[in-house]
């Protein structure tokens, strides 16, 4: 299958033609709207059935096989803030916190995109590892205290009030909600395994892709309203928040080579570490380091980075694995 | 019947900052706070309140007029140069003077 | 089967008890209220699982077979309010303004009427053409235009606002929250045709019954709530409630037919016909003709005809459809 | 199976793990919260499931078999408050007020309790009679109208505004939003019977067990933010939310089985005796008797004796059940 | 434009004390009232919302003086001592004066 | 610490008059608004909110006085023959008097 064909594979999927439809949405001014509960309870239900689902998949294969490659993907997570810290810093010209502040959510990961990635494997059927869920997990916090110490040494300590601590930090990256929920549907699941699995089944994973193109549909609404803010953020970080995640991408893919994966656990490991995190690093961030500009950081991931990994990076993270592989 | 002045504090601000200015409610001595989910518009553009990034919270709180003065003083220093936020004060009278 | 039977099939049906229970917890003040969100999560989701589904059915029916009976569809919901205006303005008296939203109302259509007829035919074992989402689909806006442009000719230009503008009515008509989910959903589920089926059909598909008679408990106190206004509107659009939909279910039956559609289908359109738009509808009419008392066509719509549709209208225009055909 | 395997069964549960996930995220202070309308929502779906389910449950088994354990659990309901009024008027030396709203929430019952249970039977393949939802429908409001009534005799009538009178206590008894979703719900099963079920089972009853999980999440959490009131409530309190409903516990087994129910509708009838009510009970007693501090029964019912029959009292009562049995 | 002095009387309680609320203010004559679903903290704890038996809200009615005095009244004398609540008093100038 | 006075306009009216309202708020000059969701009771009966077209907003904007007036004068014109709604006017102090 070519590129080309992966590629337009993708954009006629349900999940990717909703996420279309809710950007027309937002740009038509449409007055569809998605009230936040709704949003909120998607979240959950996502970041649950992933959780769980990934948990269940440990407990199958066993620890022995996934602490390696998620010893890894946990490291290449913390390390991505050290090398694109300094690009914004200096290529972009970018203040010292707000480097730190987009570099936290380039090295954490974005659930959704994980998921999308997942259907489209689903979708070509190309087999994955389920338990690279437990990649995810651990990837969200890392680079999010990686960058707030970051941010907090590029600023004068003084120059922040006491509520900004490293503290609000660590407390945020551990227990926000997006990370609380999936590392404990991650645990939930692990510890009843399958037996677990089967009774809850037919809520978690059987509707699963249906809620996510629903999702994703709020997604477009979402992504599309930041579209007048890109003018904002300026060229330099368009370009950074294509260019990287494709970096990303490449050097996530091999890592989970190295790490021993199959193809599509190495192809999940790549999608992670493209993506840029919209929802647990933009809290931690927020309240840890609240002198960093969100306009930067949000639209960014948000309103380049997640689009573009939907639309078009998932296929092409692939295409770089099948060339890995073959 | 017989009724006290008091100052209404009211803080619009992005829902990040909820901890923060509930933190500071209680440091300056407001003895307790009412909060709103609510959307705006500002200097700072739209906040449709569709993501907890851009949802925007009021809060208000019933104080004593000094309580005031030293709130409203944190809010400008601390506060207004880092979020998306105003506050205003206004007069109120209350039943129950003790309870402020 | 008689009429009666065929009523009381309905009558005995989860959808309609759960939609009698909503109008008693209404009318004993029952505590018991659906919280906005779920009720705007709940249409969402009826609204993108049928046009999905009828988009689908599109795609496997080729547009060959559909575009005729649309048109029909289109050009009915456009003549209505041209008939229904003077009954309203001379039979019963109704300013220019009033008229037009009346009209606005019935040449429009009610998604969730259409929603339980389909469901009534699925009850009864009568197959019917899916595509018919198409007409409900193109059905719903040209009345309202219609409508609104009745009423600014009726009404002195200078009697309203800038704010209320025919752009806003055009907007409203073609990007308001239901249209638009209605028609994007159908172009989603046109352009993945079964392929996309096969993924989010559980989603979509196979809870859909249980969500519309959870939904239509929820319009059952909506719908009783509103009882009380009917003194307001008097006894020429209580009449008008029940008489208009019997006469405009056995035009869209005839026109069904003529078109060129089976049983199912020409029970279908004449339940579109019959039907009033309370969603579309309203927004769009209270924006641009806001001289227009809500009183009037929402009381009619939503307590009056909405309410007798699904207890005894669809299974009556099944009846007259079985009459032309037979 | 020991009672030790039991309740390491239940422990290890979907239901009961994300249970403790939610008092965990309380205690650890998570910013993770459903939102009020998701948690309203989640309510009606398992109300409205259960009372459907149980109503098609008796249309099977005909109103013969169910009347008389009905009535016998709406009796214990009744007679419960009885016995714990005086125990805590006397020996928990609470205000008569206080003592009476207790003894309500003791008499009533706990829907999400009695689901859980079922839950437990299914999954340990214990069959139960489905119909026992009947005994969950009439045992919620008895107690809570003795309980009023206990409340009014022991407080000075003039002491209480006009507000809050026995009219209130009433319709909120009959018409809570509880109450009426559950029993209305079982009128609509019990009417449409094996043929309605099949139309919307795949929405109230496949999924079912996953959204109890999901439930249990909330409720952890809801239960973790109160565990700080428990020294208010002081240790006598304590003590009788964890006694009171053992003995309950064993009356309802052993009045299940005088009433003919197998060994499975007898747990069950334990478990309702032993649960205590958080939403319909709360609701009435706040409005009807004003001058109780909720601070008394609610921390009891929610912080104490909900999450000790979830955890450890549903098996022990099975174990009961078994040894009343055998 | 010509405007007329009312009172604005604000009542923040538990959500079980609505109906009665509503029905008092009915009581005392006044024309309206706005309801919000609010989160607070006072003397008796914090009401996060999480469920109904820990939820606020915050009623607003703008009233005439002597309703205001009225309701404030008979706040204080049957409200007060049973609720988790605060009410206060605020000058507001409106246009329609018969509307209140 | 200093403060300026300015003047804050409440208008609560039913949901579908949000555009028409923002939009004035801006012609005459405003710079910002905060909108709740809210649910009341009037002249023209209960807006309890269950459905979009029964659900009311509630709109503030703090303004300079010259602003207050002319939105008041733009509101009884256009909007009171039209909506259910009502609006009033209080006094508050800000401490940033340029963004208002
Ligand atoms: N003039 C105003 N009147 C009322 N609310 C305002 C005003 N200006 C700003 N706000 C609120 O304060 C939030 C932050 O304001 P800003 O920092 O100007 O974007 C906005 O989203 C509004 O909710
Ligand atoms: N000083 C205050 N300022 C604003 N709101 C308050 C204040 N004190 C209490 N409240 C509100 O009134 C509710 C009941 O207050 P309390 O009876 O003190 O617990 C609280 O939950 C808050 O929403
Ligand atoms: N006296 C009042 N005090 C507070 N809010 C009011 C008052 N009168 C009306 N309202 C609000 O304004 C809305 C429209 O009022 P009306 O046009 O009188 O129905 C009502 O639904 C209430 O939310
Ligand atoms: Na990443
Ligand atoms: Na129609
Ligand atoms: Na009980």
């Amino acid at each position: 299958m070519s590129i080309f064909e992966a590629i337009s594979a993708n954009l006629l999927s349900p999940a990717v033609l909703f996420f279309a439809l809710g950007l027309i949405a937002a740009l038509t001014k449409s007055d569809l709207k998605f009230p936040e509960p709704l949003y909120v309870a998607l979240t959950i239900y996502l970041l649950v059935a992933i959780g769980f689902k990934g948990g269940v998949a440990i407990a199958e294969a066993g620890i022995a096989k996934v602490w390696l490659p998620a010893l890894a993907a946990m490291v290449l997570g913390a390390l991505i803030p050290l090398w694109t810290y300094p690009v914004l810093r200096f290529g972009g010209k970018f203040s010292a916190v707000d480097a730190a502040a987009i570099a936290a959510h380039y090295g954490s990961v974005s659930a959704v995109t994980f998921i999308a990635a997942t259907n489209y494997l689903k979708a070509i059927n190309q087999p994955y590892e389920n338990y690279a869920t437990a990649f995810l997990a651990v990837m969200e916090s890392p680079a999010i205290l990686v960058g707030v110490v970051l941010g907090k040494l590029g600023t004068r300590a003084s120059a922040g009030p006491d509520f900004s601590s490293m503290k609000t930090a660590i407390h945020e990256a551990l227990f926000g909600r997006s990370i609380f929920l999936l590392v404990g549907a991650l645990l939930v699941g692990w510890l009843c395994g399958k037996p677990g699995m089967e009774k809850v089944e037919s809520f978690f994973v059987t509707p699963f892709q249906g809620v996510l193109a629903l999702f994703l549909l709020e997604m477009g609404m979402v992504a599309g309203r930041r579209l007048g803010d890109l003018k904002k953020v300026g060229p330099f970080l368009l370009a950074f928040g294509i260019v990287m995640p494709l970096i990303h991408g490449a050097i996530g893919v091999w890592l989970g080579k190295v790490a021993g994966l199959e193809l599509g656990g190495a192809t999940l490991m790549g999608v992670l570490a493209a993506s840029a995190s919209y929802i647990a690093a933009p809290a931690a961030i927020r309240m840890s380091l609240p002198d960093a500009n969100p306009a930067f950081y949000l639209t960014s991931s948000l309103a380049v980075t997640f689009p573009f990994n939907i639309a078009l990076g998932i296929p092409i993270y692939y295409e770089i694995a099948l060339w890995f592989y073959h | 019947m017989k009724t006290h002045p008091m100052k209404l504090v009211t803080i619009v601000c992005e829902a990040y900052a909820q901890d923060a200015v509930t933190k500071l409610l209680h440091e300056v001595g407001a003895h307790g706070w009412t909060l709103f989910s609510v959307e705006g518009d500002g200097s700072q553009g739209k906040r449709p309140a569709d993501i907890r990034e851009f949802a925007n919270i009021q809060i208000e709180a019933v104080v004593q007029p000094e309580v005031s003065e030293r709130l409203l003083e944190r809010l400008a220093k601390d506060f207004f140069p880092r979020y998306a936020m105003i506050a205003f004060e206004s007069d109120v009278r209350v039943l129950r003077r003790e309870k402020f």
